[in-house]
């Protein structure tokens, strides 16, 4: 789930346990009830806080499926609108259509995530 | 008797300020057997323990014995000015010619009426 | 922009072979429909104009087409989007985290209340509460343990009229908590001068509310110190 | 002398009527209906001779008016909807908690207007779940507070929110349990008044009987003090209020004040100046859970007393004391008791033979009264 | 923290069996006739009050002057206790307390003002001359003691030259 390259093992399991469950349970309360998306922000925010009191980098997948400016779910289709653009270079837009904040990500081609690199396993 | 003359002369009168006496109902037990003690030796008693806390010019307040009941029991009047120095020296009192003793004080008021009954102690007697 | 009807689940899935389509709940093929509707219907409510929203007329699709008129294209402008952080000004502001009194039900909560029965057995497994140690060392955790979606119960309190409130936690900040009861009210309880209870595996953990008083997410890295007293 | 001691015996407060019976504003008839709860009357008649017919008469009504002490009861019984039909409305009652100090306990009591007051300890109330107000004599950090439900109104049944969160709390929440000592003259005189015990019988509790234990003391050449019920403040044909109260203080705690043992080193207390002799002084003290209806019927005894005999062997005056509990909620209709260091409530008539009384109240510390 | 608030009481020791007799007073046994006292009028109560505070701040053997402290709060025990002195070491004698002030620097104006008064009481005791001088001598160390005592300020010397200067004339 998060990186776990550098920490000496899982140092506070509760902290992954503890934002393990808030995403997921700010996917269940938007499901739940999609009229009120208040409670699925306060759950990501708080996930948000707990990550960052422990010092733990989310993954990328779960950081960018996160709107930066109003803590919200980007699903999307449903509060997210996804488009591929070019301006010089492709680079695909996802959007929050909650507060209008706007995500970029250019296509680079060799472009690797520090995840994917074999360096962020190795413990150094 | 006088006083046909004037109908109903409606009187009241409320004095907040303390009462000029104190009474406390106390009773002095002993460490294991009882000593029967008659009121002149609890005056000396009291008196003792009086001027060893307070000296000679804290125990020169009267403190009247009113009653000394068979059970040990003991009615103390005293001017409500040194009513708590004669509650002190009560509690510090320790030994009398050498027998531990204390004062056990069960119940006290600004008026000796209330003193006559205490329904803190009324164990209800089972029906006869 | 509303396309056509709904597709039901029948219409949509009907291509299939049969067998598929009778265990399709095992294949994860929910009746999506109903909730793409539903979600559709709460966006636009959200952000169609006031005009376009008649009074409790629930079928939006009514379009009226303004020929004098050109439909301005939103553009986006650059400016607004440096701008990364919300401050908290505008935060209060686009109320993002105040959940509405109003129309919130307790059976939208159960299942969170699943998910968080699961994530409490992860944390503290019922099999190692046995011991009184281990249930030291659960106190430990429950302390840094997420308490939204769990269910407690208003103990004690200084103001008698909030003592016997239970329900799922449905937001917890620095001063307060927010309940969802069972009877679909949503109670604000503040943590000042009350004690909580949260019941797991059997044992019943009291929490002080005076002595809690951090955020959510700063709970679990603060250190407590025990207080003297634990008088309200 | 020290200075320091000067504040500190406690104020309580001693409020002198004089007033007579047949006066239309006469508050002897008030004072008796708000004293609910009774525990002790002495009665002290000089002069008097027909004690011993008076003794037998109150034996005679003790049957009538009888109280029961109930075990270990859950107050939740009492907010029972078919408790309060039968009985809260039918009929004037009187319940109060025995044996639980009212400074450190609960205490509960249910008063003839159909309320029921709860006396309770900070952490109780915290828990209980009522709401209530913190008691009058407990400082900024209040220790006590005082729940006050009433029964009577017919919005308090079940099904009605307000009605369920009293059960709830005092069912499930906090099962408070009381010694209570009750008492119940119903309205109208078909129901007899024991079926509050059968009540509590049917629902599994100790129920018995509070008898009332009579004392007679008899102190022969007593020097009782000459009054006069007009001459309030000392003269010298009459002696005044204060030296009567203390007179019959004495008399009621049975201090011999006969002139052998007046010598001054010992005890300073002797009967007032002017004071005539008299042969035979009965003190007569009764002691029980008595209601108003009692009180008055011994008012009216001793009123009897001291206005019949005029002539033959003149009884100039006789004194009634009413007693309160120390430990009760409320002193007189409801105002607030407590105790700090004591905490009397009593009311005291006496009376004279041309109808005229005077009315002492003492009360504690911490006591409302004005 | 607020100033601990003393009561200083000037008083003059007073033999029955006249003044010129030298007698050796030492300030521990004024110290404990003034504490018996104290323990005798007031027990364990006066002692535990005042024990703390109680002191003899000064004592002349010539003028027979003493300076007893005591707390603000309780000073009117040890004023009472103070007239309850029989004994001060084996001599018998009472003290007359002649000032009760809030600090030292107040008793010791009084102090002057008094000797100026008593001055010329003092010559009419004594008839010889060299008697005379040694008075003068006497009332003079007591005023220059008083001031290193206290920490004396310009105006006393001028009170203390005017006493020189009247003293000889």
């Amino acid at each position: 789930m998060g990186k776990s390259a550098k920490q000496k093992g899982l140092g506070n399991k509760e902290a992954y346990q503890r934002i393990n469950y808030l995403y997921q349970a700010a996917h269940l309360c938007l499901q739940q009830s999609p009229s009120n998306p208040e409670m699925c922000r306060f759950y990501i925010n708080t996930m948000r806080s707990v990550a960052e009191k422990h010092v733990i980098r989310m993954h990328p997948e779960i950081k960018r499926s996160i709107c930066k400016k109003c803590c919200m779910l980007l699903l999307p289709g449903i509060t997210s609108i996804s488009r591929n653009k070019k301006k010089g270079e492709r680079y695909t837009v996802v959007s929050c259509l909650e507060c209008g904040s706007v995500k970029r990500f250019p296509w680079g081609k060799n472009y690797q995530l520090w995840v994917e690199k074999p360096a962020a396993w190795q413990p150094s | 008797m006088t006083g046909d003359s004037e109908k109903h002369s409606y009187l009241r009168q409320v004095d907040k300020s303390p009462a000029p006496y104190f009474y406390i109902k106390t009773s002095l037990e002993y460490e294991g057997r009882g000593l029967e003690t008659d009121s002149l030796q609890l005056k000396h008693v009291i008196m003792q323990s009086m001027t060893e806390v307070f000296g000679q010019v804290g125990a020169s307040d009267t403190v009247d014995v009113l009653k000394l009941s068979a059970s040990g029991e003991a009615l103390l009047r005293v001017p409500s000015r040194s009513f708590v120095k004669l509650w002190g020296a009560l509690t510090l009192f320790g030994k009398y010619n050498g027998l531990p003793c204390v004062f056990r004080v069960q119940q006290v008021s600004s008026s000796l009426m209330s003193l006559s009954c205490n329904s803190r102690t009324w164990d209800i007697p089972a029906m006869s | 922009m509303a396309d056509d009807k709904s597709c039901t689940e029948e219409t949509l899935y009907s291509g299939l072979s049969p067998s598929i389509v009778s265990h399709g709940s095992k294949l994860g093929l929910q009746a999506r429909s109903m909730r793409q509707t539903d979600v559709v219907k709460s966006y636009l409510k959200r952000h169609l104009p006031a005009n376009r929203l008649m009074a409790n007329e629930d079928n939006i699709s009514r379009r009226q087409v303004h020929l004098s008129r050109t439909v301005k294209k939103k553009k986006f402008d650059l400016t607004s989007q440096k701008k990364k952080k919300l401050t908290n000004r505008e935060r209060k502001g686009m109320k993002v985290f105040k959940i509405p009194k109003e129309n919130q039900s307790y059976s939208q909560q159960l299942p969170l209340h699943q998910a968080w029965k699961q994530y409490m057995e992860e944390v503290i497994p019922s099999s190692s509460v046995s011991s009184p140690g281990a249930v030291q060392a659960a106190c430990q955790k429950v302390v840094k343990a997420e308490l939204q979606g769990g269910m407690l119960t208003v103990q004690r309190s200084k103001c008698p009229s909030y003592v016997g409130v239970c329900g799922i936690v449905m937001q917890e900040t620095r001063h307060t908590f927010t309940f969802i009861t069972s009877s679909d009210k949503v109670k604000c309880v503040p943590k000042e001068n009350s004690i909580f209870a949260l019941e797991l595996h059997g044992h019943i953990f009291t929490i002080h509310g005076s002595h809690f008083k951090v955020k959510a997410g700063e709970r679990s890295s603060k250190k407590f110190k025990s207080k003297p007293t634990t008088d309200l | 002398m020290a200075a320091p001691f000067a504040n500190g015996a406690p104020n309580s407060k001693l409020v002198f009527e004089k007033s007579s019976f047949d006066d239309p504003k006469s508050s002897h008839e008030r004072v008796l209906n708000t004293k609910y709860f009774t525990h002790n009357a002495s009665i002290i008649l000089p002069y008097s001779s027909s004690a011993a017919q008076l003794q037998f008469e109150i034996s005679e009504i003790q049957d009538q008016q009888v109280t029961y002490l109930i075990r270990d009861v859950p107050v939740h019984q009492l907010v029972d909807k078919e408790f309060i039909e039968a009985f809260v409305k039918k009929g004037q009652l009187y319940i109060l908690s025995q044996r639980r100090h009212i400074d450190t306990h609960n205490c509960a009591a249910v008063f003839p207007t159909g309320h029921l007051l709860l006396h309770i300890t900070k952490d109780t109330y915290e828990q209980l779940g009522l709401e209530g107000k913190p008691s009058v004599f407990s400082s900024l950090k209040p220790t006590k507070y005082v729940v006050d439900i009433d029964l009577k109104p017919d919005s308090f049944t079940p099904g009605r929110k307000g009605y369920d969160r009293v059960l709830w709390c005092l069912k499930d929440r906090l099962g408070l349990t009381f010694d209570l000592l009750i008492s119940w003259n119903p309205h109208d005189e078909k129901i007899c008044a024991s079926s509050v015990s059968k009540f509590f019988k049917s629902k599994g509790l100790v129920v018995s009987p509070v008898p009332w234990c009579v004392q007679t003391q008899w102190q022969n050449k007593v020097r009782t003090p000459v009054l006069d019920s007009t001459v309030v403040t000392a003269t010298e044909d009459a002696c005044g209020r204060a030296e009567a109260w203390e007179w019959l203080g004495a008399m009621a705690c049975g201090i011999d004040l006969s002139e052998s043992c007046a010598d001054n080193y010992i005890s300073t207390l002797s009967c007032p100046t002017p004071s005539g002799s008299c042969p035979r002084c009965c003190v007569l003290s009764v002691s029980g859970f008595f209601t108003p209806v009692t009180t008055k019927w011994l008012l009216e005894k001793v009123r009897n007393e001291v206005e019949s005999k005029q002539e033959k062997n003149k009884v100039p005056w006789g004194s009634v004391t009413f007693h309160g509990f120390q430990d009760s909620p409320v002193s007189v209709g409801s105002r607030e008791h407590g105790f700090f260091q004591e905490g009397d409530n009593l009311h005291s008539f006496l009376t004279f033979c041309n109808k005229d009384y005077w009315l002492y109240s003492a009360y504690g510390h911490h006591d409302l009264c004005q | 923290m607020v100033r601990l608030k003393h009561r200083y009481f000037l008083a003059e020791i007073i033999f029955p069996d006249g003044r010129r007799l030298q007698r050796n007073i030492k300030s521990n046994d004024v110290y404990f006739s003034v504490r018996e006292a104290l323990h005798a009028a007031y027990g364990d109560y006066g002692i535990g009050v005042l024990k703390s505070s109680l002191m003899v701040k000064y004592l002349n053997k010539d003028t027979h002057m003493v300076i007893v402290r005591a707390k603000r709060d309780f000073y009117r025990l040890a004023q009472a206790a103070l007239t309850f002195v029989k004994k001060i070491g084996e001599h018998d004698a009472f003290l007359n307390t002649l000032h009760i002030g809030g600090t030292i620097r107040a008793c010791q104006k009084f102090l002057i003002r008094h000797h100026r008064q008593h001055l010329p009481l003092l010559y009419q005791e004594c008839d010889t001359q060299e008697e005379r001088d040694n008075v003068q001598l006497m009332l003079l160390s007591s005023c220059v003691d008083m001031e290193t005592f206290s920490k004396k300020t310009e105006e006393k010397e001028r009170s203390l030259s005017e006493i020189a200067g009247e003293s000889l004339t």
